[in-house]
């Protein structure tokens, strides 16, 4: 296992290593430099100009100005936003917390959904709760998530007024008090469940096949012939090893959070990474841009590689090789 | 006349392991396999799961690439050639496959399944390809009509059926039966080999028959070679393999024989506890240090064993 | 005479293919006393592993009717309640199964899958229990116990894994164990070992066995009694001297001279014509056997014969075996 | 002897025709059957409708009937240019499923090709192709998207299509290449491969046919997926520029608070519509699936 584990980590590196490439072929692609708002001003001329961009290395050949670039970035150092005027790593920073609970608490959501629904309708295929949760699951199928946050944030923000509509604490509570984690809890639930509510219909759809397939297998025959009740099959045979597998998806769970952000913390005007990164966008702010790509980018590739570790952890035929 | 030479046949595969997958070492599910197949005669490999018997079959059809050793088909020496360049010599060579279910594709007509090679290698009308496949459906004692079915709507012993006619389209020379009948229940596994042995006299077809059940591979073979470990432990005409075996091995082997008659049954198991004895006695004396059987020796004209 | 320790009477199970119900197995009745191998013998579809599932009430009971008697001990199980079926399950009918590794969980040890017979059925502390379960593991020929005990199935060979399915089922010494092609996976040198093995834990324990197979030279190698069975029905039953030594019924002498004999070579094997008829589309008036008979005329055939008595012990369902004659014998 | 009895109906569910078992399961199911009908007249009378409009009155800016509730005139009211809403979601709906459409076709294709040559052919070429299909699998597919389309000089509708699909394709790849690489264990390939019939035949002839009831159960429930992400990302305002309505654009107003709260017409039917397509694309695909799949085949 830990050959497999040192393994997976390796190959991460020439991972990493192109998709830093993309972004910085990327970066260099986007309109406009770290020079670009100096060379608007008409007072300074193409020379001077030039100059400048031949001291900021900005003439150097690309793998010169990548070599730079990355090793900034090692060092925490993603250049300088043009819109916020601080260091991009700062902006970042004032955000990333939000997104990460966001994450955190649509990922708790997800499963406290998923679990039982997938459970129960394996368990009793065919009987009303099954058809319950499949029709439930088929109408979650077809539902783009910004459609169903939409109308959400209609419904519960806007009409009953029950949850907040945008940003991510109230600011007239005071930072660290009992109130103001409240507030950000309140701020997220809505946003969280919204994303929870879609998101889990994959993980029910699996978890309801994995039993299934799990329940007619041979091996639940073999624990039913030993005259253990039909319930202590469940729970000691069929779940566990159709959970496995889904304990196994959670790197990709967050893999596809990260691209839910960017839609869900945009509707609910969520202060977060998601929402800091289309706003750059629009600002043509490159810098914030380039960072957090190369951010999300490195979660996502945790995330797989996460996954591939629990697999080969609860797996014991990848476990013992 | 030998129809077949395959001489010292190897085929491993690598086995990768620690943190860069690098070769630590090989598989050898074919370890050095010498044997020669005469026109006209049928060649049993036997040996348990595992032993690198279907790797030689499907190593001579290129199914599987070999690592080393020669394949030499009347005279042509095969292993040289790339997988499109044994073409030509696939009509000569075919194959009956083990598991009638998988082996016929399930969304093919009865008529195109058996016609496929013909398509591949005859430029025949429409009208003499369906002669053609009807004769040869005949010939497995298929109704003609059966061409436009679907194989799903055959039985196990039907589908294998099939499968034969397939094979005999070109004509081969040489037809490699893969555990053919072991898939089929008693009843049938005796129409099967009954038909095998008619095409045999019919066609004047050489086998190579590879089968794990011993009973069948006495009833079909003029000769067998025992496979162990993908190495050849014995060989012989039936006769001395059944009668006189002389590898450790083999006599394991046959004794592992069910024997058909009740009455026997204390005499089996007390050879079989003194073959048991003896092959853990014997077992240093008929392989080397890793387990290895040794080179096969001539003990008469047809007998080979491996011995040091 | 002593008691059997199973006693099935007319147990026919039908499943249900498209809202209607077919028998399966059909009106079998037979006896199983101490000490005893009897072997259920017949092609794939002949209703032989449904008659093993159905022993056990296994089957999927939404789309199963299991009717007739099944006495164990004098107390029969069709009644059973799910309940009272899981005591007996385990405890006191073992059950071995084709396939060692599809039949064991790929996720648990072997130790704690052996273990989990004797949780249910016995009071045993922990303790008690692994070292029962080693204790079964050196009983079925596991070389290293202790090791094996954690080990997963997938590091077992075959005949190891058969071995662990063993344990499974002699668990709490049970005093009826069901074999369901327990060899049928494994390789002939293999296969020697288990049958061996079920014969020496049968010495010790006076167990009764219950060996379905497909293969009449393992029959022939073990067993006491011998139940042909063809289409649903148990076409003969005999010991096994009186089988293979004087077979009667035709689809029994039939099977016996299509096995490719180790004598005769190169000689034409016996064909049975046709095919073993559908589960569907059955004739059940009729002598279900008859058809693939084309050299005797039909109205030699009773309508449906019974399996009547000729010998102590011998039952045939077929009256005018004595007609019948094969080429060359 | 159970094992393949097993193997044996599984076999024999693949029966001849996948059409004609397809179209029995899609009517078997009277919701799959009434989505397929609903679609077929829906959609055709949109691509009609787009035809007969003139599309530049629609996009003509009208300031005095900026907002208005739907009325006579405008049987669904108009946006925030004076623009009437029936209008662009009849262009939105037929932009939207074409450029769809053109999507999941071509992901198809480039899924096909990787997945039936890594799968078939495995080894180092399965190695690499695997390799670049894992790589794109591990990015942050929604970003890259985003800043493709902000990065590209000329951002048209072939480049968004071409953009979508770099990151697409992947999946339904990675399907492909397992359910070949089951295919292949089969022994009739190994058969065709006796016979003397080239690779190409036999990926074509022999494992495609076999393979094809999985790829069309997936383009179906894809094209659903693929109008959700379109709209998805022209909601956002990176997906289909101004001038191409697409239903995404509709929805895009509702980002403005007051459009979302007070001025339902202009978002909620094509969210409606966005919904029902996908709704009945999805009915369709799971009856697919349900056939495709012998053990939850219906009766």
């Amino acid at each position: 296992m830990w050959k497999f584990i040192l393994r997976r980590f390796l190959v991460m590196i020439p991972q990493l290593f192109l998709l830093s490439v993309i972004v910085f072929a990327l970066a260099k692609q986007m309109p406009g430099d770290a020079l670009t708002g100096v060379s608007m001003d008409p007072r300074i001329s193409p020379e001077r100009l030039y100059e400048l961009r031949e001291k900021a290395g900005l003439n150097d050949p690309w793998y010169e100005q990548y070599r730079r670039w990355i090793s900034g970035i090692a060092q925490g150092d993603f250049g300088k936003s043009y819109t916020h005027k601080i260091p991009v790593s700062e902006v970042i920073a004032e955000r990333i917390w939000n997104t990460v609970f966001l994450a955190l608490i649509t990922l708790i959501l997800t499963y406290l959904l998923a679990i039982p629904m997938g459970i129960a309708s394996g368990r009793f295929n065919d009987t009303w709760i099954d058809k319950v949760v499949t029709g439930y699951n088929y109408l979650g199928f077809a539902t783009p998530i910004f459609i169903f946050a939409l109308i959400m944030l209609f419904v519960f923000g806007f009409s009953l007024g029950w949850f907040p509509t945008g940003g991510s604490v109230d600011s007239k509570v005071d930072a660290g008090t009992f109130a103001y984690y409240l507030s950000k809890l309140h701020h997220v639930i809505l946003p969280a469940l919204s994303t929870a509510l879609i998101a889990t219909v994959g993980t029910v759809q699996y978890l309801r096949n994995e039993i299934i397939d799990n329940k007619y297998k041979d091996y639940a025959r073999t624990a039913r012939s030993k005259g253990i009740p039909e319930t202590q099959i469940y729970t000691r045979h069929i779940f566990r090893n159709s959970l496995l597998p889904i304990a196994a998806f959670l790197g990709y769970e967050i893999t596809g959070l990260v691209g839910g952000t960017v839609i869900i913390e945009t509707i609910f005007s969520y202060p977060g990474v998601g929402q800091l990164f289309v706003s750059s966008i629009g600002l043509r702010d490159f810098s914030v841009v380039t960072a957090i790509v190369m951010m999300l980018g490195f979660a996502t590739l945790l995330g797989t590689l996460l996954s591939d570790i629990i697999l080969s952890v609860v797996d014991p035929r990848i476990r013992i090789e | 006349m030998v129809l077949l030479k395959i001489d010292d046949l190897k085929v491993h595969y690598p086995i990768r392991g620690g943190v860069f997958k690098t070769i630590s070492d090989y598989i050898r599910a074919v370890d050095g396999v010498s044997f020669e197949l005469k026109e006209g005669e049928t060649y049993g490999l036997v040996g348990e799961s595992g032993s690198g018997k279907s790797t030689i079959g499907k190593a001579i059809l290129k199914l599987i690439n070999m690592t080393s050793g020669r394949i030499v088909f009347n005279g042509q020496d095969l292993s040289k050639f790339s997988f499109g360049q044994m073409k030509p010599f696939r009509q000569d060579i075919q194959m009956i496959f083990q598991d009638p279910y998988s082996s016929l594709n399930p969304r093919k007509r009865v008529a195109d399944i058996i016609a496929e090679p013909l398509r591949n290698y005859q430029c025949l009308t429409v009208g003499e390809e369906k002669k053609c496949v009807q004769n040869y459906l005949d010939k497995v004692g298929l109704n003609p009509d059966s061409m436009y079915k679907y194989p799903h709507e055959f039985s196990g012993g039907q589908r294998q059926r099939i499968g034969i006619a397939r094979a005999l389209t070109l004509k081969p020379k040489l037809i490699i039966a893969d555990e053919p009948v072991s898939a089929l229940d008693v009843s049938v596994q005796a129409q099967v080999l009954n038909f095998l042995q008619d095409l045999q006299k019919e066609f004047k077809l050489t086998y190579l028959f590879i089968g794990h059940d011993l009973g069948v591979i006495r009833h079909m073979c003029d000769k067998i070679g025992v496979m162990y470990r993908g190495r050849l432990v014995e060989e012989g005409i039936s006769e001395e393999i059944y009668e006189n075996p002389q590898h450790i091995y083999t006599k394991r082997l046959i004794a592992a024989i069910p024997e058909l008659n009740p009455e026997r049954r204390a005499q089996k198991t007390e050879l079989r506890k003194k073959i048991a004895k003896e092959y853990e006695q014997l077992y240093p004396e008929y392989f080397d240090e890793h387990g290895r059987a040794y080179d096969l020796k001539s003990i008469s004209n047809t007998h080979r064993v491996a011995m040091p | 005479m002593e008691k059997p320790i199973l006693q099935i009477e007319n147990l026919t199970t039908s499943f249900k293919i498209k809202e209607k119900y077919y028998p399966a197995v059909d009106h079998v009745s037979f006896s199983v006393f101490e000490n005893e191998i009897v072997a259920v013998v017949g092609e794939s579809g002949c209703g032989k592993s449904a008659l093993a599932l159905s022993i056990m009430r296994l089957h999927n009971h939404q789309r199963t009717k299991i009717e007739g008697e099944i006495k164990y001990k004098e107390r029969d199980l069709v009644d059973f309640s799910e309940r009272q079926m899981n005591q007996v399950r385990g405890k006191e009918i073992g059950i071995i199964f084709q396939e060692p590794l599809t039949a064991l969980n790929p996720l648990m040890t072997v130790g704690d899958q052996i273990e989990e017979n004797l949780t249910f059925h016995t009071k045993l502390s922990k303790e008690k229990r692994r070292l029962r379960t080693i204790e079964l593991l050196t009983q079925v020929g596991i070389p290293y116990p202790t090791r094996t005990y954690d080990q997963f199935p997938h590091e077992l060979s075959g005949g190891m894994r058969q071995r662990v399915m063993i344990s499974i089922a002699i668990a709490c010494n049970p005093s009826l164990v069901i074999a369901d092609e327990p060899t049928t996976a494994l390789d002939v040198t293999i296969q020697v070992q288990i049958l061996e093995l079920l014969k020496s834990i049968q010495k010790d324990t006076k167990m009764g066995i219950i060996l379905i197979t497909h293969d009449l030279s393992v029959v022939a190698e073990v067993a006491d009694r011998i139940i042909v069975m063809y289409a649903g029905q148990v076409v003969e039953i005999g010991t096994v001297k009186q089988i293979f030594a004087n077979p009667l019924h035709p689809y029994t002498r039939s099977l016996l001279k299509s096995i490719p004999s180790q004598v005769t070579n190169k000689k034409r094997l016996h064909v049975i014509d046709g095919m073993v008829p559908s589960i569907v589309n059955m004739n059940r008036e009729r002598c279900r056997f008859s058809p693939r008979i084309p050299w005797i005329s039909r109205n030699a055939h009773e309508e449906s014969p019974d399996l009547h008595e000729v010998a102590p012990e011998h039952l045939v369902r077929c009256t005018c075996y004595k007609h019948f004659y094969f080429k060359g014998s | 002897m159970k094992a393949d009895a097993v193997k044996n109906v599984q076999l024999a569910d693949r029966s001849p025709s996948g059409i004609k078992i397809i179209w029995q399961e899609i009517k078997k199911d009277r919701l799959a059957l009434g989505s397929f009908y609903f679609l077929l007249i829906f959609l055709a009378s949109v691509y009609i409708a787009s035809f007969m409009i003139d599309q530049k009155a629609i996009a003509r800016v009208d300031i005095f009937s900026i907002y208005l509730m739907p009325s006579d005139a405008h049987l669904l009211g108009t946006d925030y240019a004076g623009r009437d809403i029936l209008g662009q979601l009849i262009f939105g709906t037929s932009n939207s499923f074409t450029i769809s459409l053109c999507i999941t076709i071509l992901t198809a294709l480039m899924g096909l090709c990787a997945g039936l040559i890594a799968g078939y052919f495995g080894g180092i070429v399965d190695n690499v192709i695997m390799r670049v299909i894992d790589f794109i699998m591990s990015l942050p597919s929604t970003m890259m998207i985003i800043v493709f389309v902000t990065v590209v000089p000329k951002f048209t509708v072939t480049n968004f299509i071409f953009i979508m699909s770099i990151f697409l394709w992947t999946g339904k790849a990675r399907l492909i290449r397992s359910k070949t690489l089951a295919e292949r264990e089969l022994e009739y390939v190994q058969a065709s491969q006796t016979l003397g019939t080239p690779h190409w035949k036999i990926i074509l002839y022999h494992i495609l046919p076999n393979i094809s009831s999985v790829i069309i159960v997936n383009f179906t429930l894809n094209l659903a997926g693929n109008i959700g992400l379109e709209t998805a990302l022209t909601f956002l305002g990176f997906g289909l520029p101004e001038s191409t309505p697409s239903l995404g654009t509709l929805i895009s107003y509702a980002r403005n608070p007051d459009v979302l709260e007070n001025k339902w017409w202009i978002w909620l039917p094509a969210a409606a519509i966005i919904l029902v397509l996908m709704l009945s694309i999805n009915f369709i695909g799971h009856a697919l699936k349900r056939s495709a799949d012998a053990r939850q085949r219906r009766g």
